[in-house]
Formats: C-alpha cells, structure tokens, sequence
C-alpha cells in the first residue's frame, strides 16, 4: 500500500453506531413524530412521482387523546375496530404461551411479534380475505386475523403429528395457502421477488386479486428486495410491499440497514414506486395505508411500498437476550406507544369498549390459547416421540418419490430395525 | 419412445429449432405456460431458442426480463405458486449463480417444507458448456452443483429429438427443473475434432423431429450404442464427441446417454456396467466434485464385484475454462483415446 | 385458479414496450433536454437529500453553438481539452480497428464503445492516477486515458503470447493493477461492491485514494448493485458510482431496468445517497460531474451515484446485430449527438483546435493503432498456435498448485505426447 | 503440528473460543485482517466467535454488516483487492447462497483471470452442520458445492486445537478459504448420542489450545486413529461421531479427520486404504453429489487392486433437514454400525 498523499486529509470509515447500549438510558426526544393527521391523503390513482414527501413523513390516525384524524382515517366501525383490537390481542397472547412453551422445552424456537401487532392484524383486515400473502417470520397476525386455528398453529410449532407441515419446517414457519398464507422461508427477503411474480401472475391472468409481502428493515439490504422492487415498478404488479422497520435486525440497529442517510419508504422513490412511511403502531394507518396500495394495485396503477415504523419490543427470537446490545429502557420510551394500547384507549374514547372488557377478553384470550395448547399437545410436543412416522421424512421432496429416496427410506427403516429401534 | 397421437408429422430440426418447437406446442396447450428471460422476447433470445414465440402468443406470456437472475427465478417461483408453469431462461448457465439461493433454499425446497401446501413447478432452461471460445464465463458447466440438491431435477438432451420431447416432460413436470443445454451442440453434433468442419443436424437420424407434442420420460437413460467392451456414461456434448471416438478407434463399448441426472436411470447404468466390467464417465464440467464422482461411486457401490478395472473420469480439468486454451481443456478426442487405452489395457 | 370477481375490473400486466421497433422511424422530440448550464452545483459538502432535482434533470456544459456554460463548466485548459479530444478518438479508432480484426478472425470477441467515449475518458481526466477504477466492459477509455500501451491491450485480445491474462480471458476483459483497472469479470455488476469494498478499504486505512466504478443501465437491475449501494450509504464509502445508461442492454430497452418509472440517477435517492443525472456525451459535464463526485468522496462526504445518460451506437458486442431488436434509425436521430464531435466543437469554438487538425489527428491515431496491432500480431492471434505454454492452464488457480493440478497437469502433457500432438 | 515459537503456553478452550483466539492473535498481528459480518460487531456473533473483538481492535477493524451476503463476500473482495485480509462471517451456512455468485465467479476467479494481478485473500467462516434442531436453513451442510468450485479451498476443523491452528493458516493463505465450522461441536465433542449427557471440551487433549500463534497447515489430514480393519474417511462433528462407534464397537478402524477437503491429502488416503483394504465414508451433507462421492471416486481410482469390499458412504439422506426427525436423519452411531457391518462382513 502506498502511503497516504502528505497534501490531501486522510479519508476515514464511518462505522454507524446505534444511539444507546447497555447502560445508557433511552431518550427519542429527537424522533420526528409529526402530528396525527397532518400527512396529505392523495387519490390512489395520483402518479408516484407527486407525493414523495409521503415517504419521509410519518402517516398517523391516531392521536394522543385518542381520537382519529385526518385524511387517512379510515372511518371503520366498531364492530371492526373491536375485530382489529381482539385480533391484536389474541396475537399478543398468543406468543406470550409459545415462548413460554418453548422455554419449558416443548419446542425448539419462538418469535414474538410484541408491538407489530398492528401491522399484521390491520393491513390483513384492509386486504380482501383472498389476497395472497407472502410474510416474514413475525406476521403471525395475518392468520389469527384470517382465523386459522390455533391448534394447528401450535401443532406447527410443536412438529407434533397434528402439524400440516409434518415436521419439516422450523416453528412458526407456517404455510396455509386456503388462507391466502405464503410457505415462510428461512431465508429472509426471498418472499419479495416471490410476491411480485405472483401478483404478475394474477394480472397477467386477468384475476382480480392482489400479493401483499413483508420483510424486516434488515432483510431491504439482501438482493431480492432490489430484484422485488425492480421487477415491480417495470411490471407494475399489483403488490403492496411492507417494509416493518422494527429499528433492529438481531443485534444491528437499523443503520447498518441504512436508516441514517434516509427513511425506507424512500426506496421506493428510487424506482418510482409509490412510497409510503407510516406509524406502525397506529393500526388505523396501517389499515388506511394498505387500504390505499390495494385501491391502486387493484386499479392497475402498481405497486406501493409501505414503510411501518415500529419498534421491535422483545428479543428477535427465543435465542436472543436484547439487553446484551441495546438499553433495557428503549422499549417503554420509544415514542409510537402500544399499538394494542393506543387501539384500545381510540375504542375507549369513542365510548365504544372500556377497561373492564378489555380486561375480561384479556382474560378469555389466555384462556382460549390455554385450552388450544392442550388440544395441539395432544398431539405431541417436539422430540417426545409423537412425530411424524419417519418415512415421512422422504416424502414430498417431489412429487413422486424417485427410486435412490425409495432406496434410502428402505434402508433407513432396515437399520433402525437391525438396531431395534 | 413418443407414445403420442399428437405428436404429428416430423420435419428436420436442429437443436435450438427443436427446443423452440417444445415451448411452442406447450404454451399452445397449456395457457398457463409462459416464458420469460432476458432478451427472451421481441428478439428471441440471443441464442434465438424462444424466437418467434412473443409474437404468437403475445407479451404477457412471453416477456424480457430486467438483468437479474435472483429476480428471475423469485418471480417465477412467484408465477408458479400462482398457478402458471414458468419456463425461465437463464443467459448463460455461468450467470445461474446469482440465482442460486432461489434455486435452491425456495424451488428446490417449496413442496418439501410446506408438505405440498405450494410447490414450483418452473422450467429453469439455460445454454452450458464449452467449446464455442466463451472464455471462463461462457462456458461453464454446473450441473454438479444442482445434482448435490435435493429437490430439483436435472435434464441435459443431447439431441434435437430428445430436448423437445424431454423439454415437454420438463415443462409438464410438477417439480423444478433445471433444463442445460449444451450449446456446442446447438447446431449440429459436434464430434470432438474443433479443427474439422462442423456438421449440422441434417445428417443425424435424431434431428428428425415430430411437430407437435411428444415426451421423453424424465429420468430414463437411452443406450446410444450396444456394446461389450466397456460402458461409457455420459451426456450432452460428450456423447457425440465419445460416440465419434470410439467409431474412429473400432472400440466395442456400450454408450449411455444419462439425459437426466436427477432422477438418474440407476438401472440402465447397472445393468450395462455388470454386462461389460468396465466403466468410463466423461463429461465436461471440473472434475473434483462433479456428477462424474457420484457416478463412479454409485457404479463402484452396485457394481464391485464385477468391476475388472477402476472406473475412469475424463473430465474438464480443475482450472476456470481457458480462453486460449480452450482446445486443451476441452475433454475431446486424445483425451478420451488415451484414458481408453487405460481402461482397456488390461 | 378462482375466476376474476366479477364486481372487480380484472388486472392486467404491463410490460413494456421500447418506442421504435425495425422499420419504425426513430423520433427522440419527447426526450426532455434541459438547456446546458441550466442545473444547479451545490457545494460539494452539501447534504444529498438538499438537491433531489440533480437525480431528475441532465447537467449539461456544452450548448448547442459548442461553449461551455454554466455553474458545471470545468474551466480546463485547451491543452488539457485536447488530451480528452484525443484519448475519446483514439477510443473510437481503436474500437473500429479491433472489432475488424473480430471479423477478420482474429479474436473471438469485441465490444465497441462507441458514443459512450466521454463517459470513461473525462471520468478518467477527473480521477487522480492512483484512484482505482473497477469497470464493466464498455470503459477501454480509462485504459487508454491513462496511457496503457495499446499493443498489451490487443495481446489481450488476441490472448497470445504477449498477452498478460495468459490467453485466461475473453477479449476485453483487461486486469492492469499498475493502471488502477480491475480485472473485468463477465459476471454483470459484481464489480460493484467490489468498488465500495476497496473504498471502504481506502477509508479505513486512512488512505487519500477513492474507488469510481461503472455498469450498464441494465445491469442496475442485479442485487449486486443494491448490495453496493447499501453497503456504500452505510458506511459513507469514498467511492464513484456510475450508471451509463445507454438505453439498451443487448435488446432490451432500458424499460426493463425500470426507466419509464424514474430515472437511474434516482436510485441514489433511494438510498440517501448524492445522486447525479449528467449528459454523458458531454466530455466537459462528465468531468466536472465526476470531479465534483471525487471532493466529495475525499472529504469523506461519502458515495456519489451519476448516472450517465447516453445512446449504444453500436451494437452490443460483435455477437450482436441491432437492426433486428431496434430502429435502424436511432443512433441518428439521438439528441444527445456524438460526444467526440461535441468536444471538437467546443475546442474549435474556442479557437484551439480546427478540422483539419482533427482529419490529421484522426489518420495518425489510425496509423498508430495499425502500427500496433502489426506489433501485437507478431505475438500471434487466437487459435492460431501462437497461444501460451498448454502447462499454464494449470497455474495461477491457487498461489501454489495443488497435487490434483499437478498431476492433472503431467496428465495432459503426457496424454498429448502420447497422441503425437 | 505447531512449530512455532510464539503459540505460547496452552489454555483449557471450546472451539469458539479457540476461534475467537485465532482472529484475536492474526488482528494482533496483522493490521490489515478485518472481521466483518451480521451481528458480529459489538455483540460478538450470534454464537459469539467475535466477542470482545470489536471493543479491542476497533470499528473499523471488526464492524457488523448490512444483512446481504452478496455485499458481505463482495465488499470483502475489494477489500482483498485493495491489500487488506478480511474474515467475512456468514451467519449461518445455509446463507451462503446468496453470495454463491461473488464466491464462485469473484473471489475464486480473481486470480486466475487476472494472471495474479488482483487476489481475493479472504477467509469466509460459517457455521455448518446439524444436530441442534435447527431445520432446514440453519443445519445444512454445503461443503459439496464449494469443493467442485475451482479456486477455493474448504477447510473444516474437528477440534478446538485444530480450528485455531487452521483458522489461522487459512487467513494467512493468499487465496479464498471457505471456513466451515461445526457448529454442534462448538461446546463439546458430540459423540452422536443425542439422548445422553453433551460433553465439554475440557476432557478432550484437543481442547488444549496455545495462546498464541500456531499452524494447523492446510490440506494435511490427521490420523485420529491407527488401526488394521478398515479406514474410515470423515470431518467436522462426524469425526467424534466416528472415533466414539468404532470406541463402542471395538472395532480396529484408521479414522482419518481430513481437515481440509481441498486441497485434499490425499497421500494420507491413499496410504491408509492401500493398508486396510476397506474404506468407508462418512459425512453429513446429502449423500448424492456429496464430497464423499468424490472421495469414493478417488480411492476408488488409486486403490482399486486393494479395495476388499465396495466403499460405503453414509451421509445424510437426499432430503431437506427435517426439524423434527433431525435424529433419524442425522448420520448417528445406528447408520454407523450397520454399514460397518456391511462393510466388514467378508
Ligand atoms: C439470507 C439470510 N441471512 C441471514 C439470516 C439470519 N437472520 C435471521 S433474522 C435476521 C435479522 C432480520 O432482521 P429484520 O429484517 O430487521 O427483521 P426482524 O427480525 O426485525 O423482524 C438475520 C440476520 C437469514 N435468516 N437469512
Ligand atoms: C450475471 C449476468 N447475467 C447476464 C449476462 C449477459 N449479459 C451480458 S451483457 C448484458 C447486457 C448488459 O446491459 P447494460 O448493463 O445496459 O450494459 P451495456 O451493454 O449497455 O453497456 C447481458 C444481459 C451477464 N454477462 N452476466
Ligand atoms: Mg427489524
Ligand atoms: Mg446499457
């Protein structure tokens, strides 16, 4: 290497750093939280190339008192409102059981989605029931809202004999086509392009249904996000992409995904898509927002990307202990509330639900999720024995199993007999 | 081997001819079968294999592509789960990289890991192998790195006859398919002599194909030459390059044209290697690694006590493919006489 | 498959479709041409999200009577104008000779550069000399510029015995560390992170050199170039990322990397990153663009994207023929006009340069490119015996060869031996 | 195996930690090595390989990754090219594939297509391997398709003692080095029992790691174990798996741990099978296409007048990682036992 030239300063690497780590206390007095109502609504059908400041402002509905304002508000009734918040609900209670199952060793892994609730429950309500969606690990809330059974989720989760998935997939990586429920991968962004071809499909076919896909903020920087949004804008599928910018990827902060130079939602101005940056934890935005792409998806007018702006309240996953890499306070002072909360007190302040039955659906929730448990543990729990039959195991690698698969079952099933077991 | 009313008169074909007739007939047939690739449409595909196919059946079933291969095959994985039947076209197999996770954590695993809740039923067709002075990048042969996936099928014709009838199979296949076609071969067999001039399909009983559909199974080998002197696996190209061979030298061998390797036609090989007690595996992809190995090791495992000599490999060398020395590299004639002559000796 | 519901009007797919097809006449009135001058030049120390509109408007220096005017204008010398001049029509002489020499059946492979000559000469001039270029295919003018002897650049070509690569490579695919060139892959855009990679290399060693690194409009479209991106906004990477968008990519329109939607320049704003949509058959607005680019870069103000907007005038490669994908028309009817004409134009109009200077210069690089094409001939062309050793097949795959390649080695030369060859 | 003055004295280590240890001493002393990856930063790595190594050497010297492993391997190679020694960590193997294109057409192709004008001096580690019920895209095994690749060598290390010394060759090596580590090994060695107790490293002599700096030089396999009976051929976790059936079974089997499986050792093989006569293959990878195919192939070809009985492979099956039945898949002491028996039963 050479030596740096004596006339010119030396260049230096600029390495992002997350605001605060173990230790610190947590102050987002500096985040940009712009009043609820105050961003412009434009009509769906409006070219994206006149409303890019809706990708670096925050759509909101809800505001502090309650009370749902401005163009974006959606005007649902109560009856849907109570539908979006028992949906909410019953997500949170739900993963509370299942990482409590998996730390009593029933299962092998757990993601919460604590906090997002609104992002899956919400736009699964403003989509229609046969919208094809491909999801990220922590949309669980698009079943409960499409009202999966839970025992069939928990039998997921356990591999248990009861699982439609027979074993082979890591818990929560649920697949449910008849509920319009993309197979989740392992692999993150990969669902993107995947989506995009499936709503071209559909155009193609001159069908009327549209793809809607989520990813992590993290998971933009893989190339399937760039392959996704490239395909998207040349096509104009008719896809509602979602970016859930939960502020972390594991232990990386949302900056190592690019977050310090711009928001996400202005991806999509990079390719002329339509953008949209909303509050994550408002579920009137995230319905009115998705609500909108759909309009202009189904209206041939293409894809939209909505950024949700969020924050991931728990670990990533039951592997992962947060407190070792941020500050254990960020959770409770992170601006944008709970969206459950805020959903609840809008309920609330329209006279249309009060504390005491929230407290009782809390109550029956748990309940209801307690006694899902004990029927999906009926069918077993991971690696007590009640699994799938082991030939099984050589099953549906395609379609018709060829002869070297039939070979290795045999031999696997002769061995473990000479071995009796 | 056709076994099909439809499959109508035959007129002469040369390779690419062939493989253009198979998406031809099966988008006819089949609304939901659409093509798509760079360059793949109003031009034709730089190798001119969907050439003509835009303009029957219209844009949205036969479309260019932006350049990237993740999204390529995303997509179709996408369009596939929908409901349509896929047929991708990657450039160039080198450029098949790019889309390998695709390939393999998303086609290759989709059935599998939701119990057949989606499944991707796509055609990934792409032009590999050497011998038309592509430098490292044109030239490459992975099908050692798909063969090693569970999941995905893996076809290679090495004539005009065989890639449309086994190019329907692929495409009427449930599963994903990976469809190389071996691009030195396009135009006419080439029998191994790069300084000779170049045939054209036109001589060859097997460039006398049937116009509209037929099949060749998926994963069954065909026995271009009875032999009892050895057995000689091997496909694509290298079939026409050993077929020439072994005519020039007199030699009485057995050749196998694998034509799938995954699902692999295990009785074929067996039976032919148990006849003959000699084996030789020729192909043209690196040698570390490649199908060759598991080819030896499975006629090594089924066949032992009727094996008189080791198995031989002629296969490209464990260098990138040579610009220059592209004639040095190639496994052709020389190559494949001296390691004969190994196998013989004795 | 569900039919359409029939309350929907069905979707339908959008692909698009270039203007002019064979046959058409080419009319380029719809491209908007802002006047030169006409865009404004921040402060080099700017914060990107202050000047948007350069991602959507064309910095231009020339006008149309041959001056250079506005904020943009250079201001370079008229022998420092001439060195350009005449690096951009050696490109062009030596383009011509060596795509003959392809049809003579001296190589395999050529690709022309022709009317992108500005885009990789002036970028050059703008550079310093150790700053490291890592190019696609079309940039022979950095080369060139930089004084690489045209004779090892057609020992490459022909891959004899002069050539560098030892016959490795496909035409064209130059390496010259010595000359701040990578080696050129023919894997499309991988180059890309590669460049942001060194930079980031550069910055963290607190080196002063900076990486600039060109692809195709096309290739845009591969994850490689969004990895780069990301990674380039993350880390404020002290590098020059070019699109040349010359509209087509093989037969492809530039529609199909997404440019009916937004132009290329606005990736950069995806990303946070500066972003500059320059007229790259301008020698003078691709100079002053990149130099501009380059302050940033070495005041560690981060990557600039510049997107060059440009016309293919000739075919891809020699493997390609034009007239069938695209209006014969075209290259004519192009507004931009030809980028070697524009900067004789502007040295005439100076008064430091005249046609017949110029016929005279053009017969002189014509003869000096002949004369060194008879010296590279002398080291052999492709397939005509005069190639390297058969044994350095084998090398260079590893830093020592490895038993497997040696003996594959003794293999060849052996089993040649043995067929008298 | 060390020769070297400063390996200084030896601690009790894990593989982890003997990980950690080797970029902890190359950091110390090479400024232009730089560990970069997912999580790797100021956590340490989601198995923690790099802990503490950000807090002593410095962002720009150890700095987490946007998640795109096409940016991670492709950065890495402008950072070679540039003249630094970066160890890129893809978190879990499984991940490779998207980075499969820089791997392949970039980092192995840098130096022959440049005649050495550029290198790709990069180590990339990932963690491999089954057996903690990880499902499919967290267990795989994908040493198969980088061993085909040509320019890149694979090396996978069995012990604490031999991860260090390896992990530090291999960022020392010139070339790409794909460094796979066994993740069911990291805490202890597994003896293929998933129902009984896990052991540490502490009783292990291999987990007696030097401090400071040593070798464990590329492409020499190890002898685990002399004996008569047969050779058996294995590496990462399958060596434990191996050395504690044969234990078991008190059979006089030569256990070789290859270590590095390109280059490959082969001397050591061939050696050993010329004296046994029987060989047998064991890895955790599916089985067709695997690097055992390649192994059969070669040992096959070399030692064919020795071989007694046909060599046998137990690998894992040609399915994806199944999460539930991980132990039926995984290649334990029951696939083991039965093909020893086969293998020595004449
Ligand atoms: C291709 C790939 N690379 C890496 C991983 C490992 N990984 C799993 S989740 C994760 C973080 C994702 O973060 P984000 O996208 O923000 O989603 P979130 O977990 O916050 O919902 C990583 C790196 C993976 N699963 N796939
Ligand atoms: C990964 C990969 N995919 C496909 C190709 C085949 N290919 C070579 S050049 C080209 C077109 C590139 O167009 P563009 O990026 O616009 O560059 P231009 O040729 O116009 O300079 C294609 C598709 C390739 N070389 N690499
Ligand atoms: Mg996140
Ligand atoms: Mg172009």
């Amino acid at each position: 290497m050479d030596a740096p030239r004596a006339n010119l300063p030396p260049l230096s690497l600029h390495v992002p750093e997350p605001k605060f780590r173990p230790g610190d206390e947590a102050d987002f007095s500096d985040v940009d939280v712009p009043p609820a109502g105050s961003a412009r609504r434009p009509d769906s059908a409006e070219p994206a190339a006149n409303f890019h400041e809706l990708a670096y402002t925050l759509i909101r509905v809800l505001d502090d008192a309650g009370q749902a304002v401005g163009p974006w508000n959606p005007r649902l009734d109560a009856q849907a409102l109570r539908k979006m918040l028992r949906s909410m609900a019953m997500v949170r209670a739900f993963d509370e059981r299942m990482f409590r199952a998996q730390r009593q060793g029933k299962t092998s892994f757990y993601m919460k989605s604590t906090g997002e609730e609104a992002i899956a429950v919400a736009a699964t309500m403003a989509l229609a029931a046969d919208d094809m969606c491909f999801p990220s690990y922590r949309q669980q809330g698009i079943l409960i809202t499409r009202g999966y059974p839970l025992v069939t989720m928990m039998n997921q989760i356990y591999s248990n004999k009861g699982d439609p998935l027979q074993g082979r997939q890591l818990p929560i990586m649920y697949s449910a086509k008849d509920h319009g429920f993309f197979s989740i991968s392992g692999n993150l962004a990969t669902q993107y392009p995947q989506a995009v071809g499936w709503a071209m499909a559909s155009a193609a076919k001159g069908d009327t249904r549209i793809a809607a896909t989520w990813c992590g903020e993290g998971s933009t920087a893989e190339g399937d996000f760039h392959s996704a949004l490239t395909f998207a804008t040349v096509y104009r599928a008719p896809v509602i992409l979602n970016v859930v910018n939960n502020q972390w990827a594991i232990s990386s902060f949302s900056g190592f995904a690019g977050a310090e130079a711009t928001t996400f939602a202005a991806r999509a101005v990079g390719y002329g898509i339509a953008g949209l940056r909303v509050d994550g934890n408002d579920a009137l935005a995230v319905y009115a927002a998705t609500q909108w792409a759909a309009e202009r998806a189904r209206t041939n007018q293409g894809p939209t990307l909505i950024e949700h702006f969020t924050y991931r309240a728990e670990g990533h996953s039951t592997s992962d202990d947060p407190t070792a890499y941020r500050s254990a306070g960020e959770p409770n002072a992170w601006p944008l509330g709970d969206p459950v909360r805020r959903l609840k007190e809008h309920l609330i302040a329209l006279g249309e639900w009060d504390e005491e039955r929230h407290a009782a659906q809390d109550l029956e929730l748990a309940e209801e999720v307690k006694r899902a448990q004990k029927e999906a543990e009926k069918n077993g729990i991971l690696g007590h024995g009640m699994h799938q039959p082991f030939e099984t195991m050589f099953e549906g690698v395609f379609e018709e199993m060829p002869w070297h698969l039939k070979e290795q079952s045999e031999q696997m099933i002769a061995e473990r007999k000479a071995a009796g077991i | 081997m056709s076994g099909d009313d439809e499959a109508g008169a035959t007129v002469r074909m040369n390779m690419i001819q062939a493989i253009n007739s198979a998406m031809d007939v099966m988008m006819a047939r089949d609304p939901d079968v659409v093509v798509m690739g760079e360059d793949v449409g109003y031009f034709g595909g730089v190798f001119r294999a969907t050439a003509g196919l835009q303009a029957k059946f219209g844009k949205t079933r036969v479309f260019d592509t932006p350049i990237t291969e993740i999204g390529i095959i995303g997509v179709a994985i996408g369009m596939g789960a929908y409901g349509l039947r896929p047929v991708p076209e990657i450039q160039f197999a080198d450029y098949i990289y790019p889309a390998l996770d695709q390939l393999v954590s998303e086609a290759a695993r989709l059935r599998y890991r939701s119990a057949a809740d989606f499944t991707a039923p796509i055609t990934v067709r792409s032009p590999y192998g050497g011998g038309i002075f592509g430098g490292q990048t044109h030239s490459q042969s992975p099908e050692g790195i798909f063969t090693h996936v569970s999941g995905i099928k893996t076809v290679i014709p090495s004539t005009p006859y065989d890639a449309k009838g086994l190019l329907i199979s692929a495409i009427e296949d449930n599963d994903p398919v990976l469809f190389l076609e071996p691009k030195r071969i396009y135009n006419g067999p080439f029998d191994g002599h790069y300084d000779r001039p170049s045939k054209n399909w036109s001589a060859h009983p097997a460039g006398e194909v049937p116009e509209g559909h037929y099949r060749v199974e998926l994963g069954k080998a065909a026995t271009v030459r009875s032999g009892e002197a050895l057995t000689i696996l091997c496909y694509g190209t290298m079939v026409h390059v050993v077929s020439n061979t072994i005519e020039e030298l007199g030699i009485d061998a057995e050749i196998i044209d694998l034509r799938t390797l995954v699902p692999l036609d295990i009785e074929a090989i067996e039976t032919s290697v148990k006849k003959t007690g000699r084996c030789m595996i020729v192909h043209e992809a690196t040698r570390t690694g490649g199908f060759g190995a598991e080819l030896s090791a499975l006629v090594q495992e089924r066949c032992f006590y009727h094996l008189e000599a080791p198995i031989e490999r002629v296969t490209g060398f464990d260098t990138p493919y040579p610009h220059s020395l592209e004639w040095a590299y190639f496994p052709g004639p020389v190559r494949i006489t001296e390691a004969l002559k190994k196998l013989l000796k004795d």
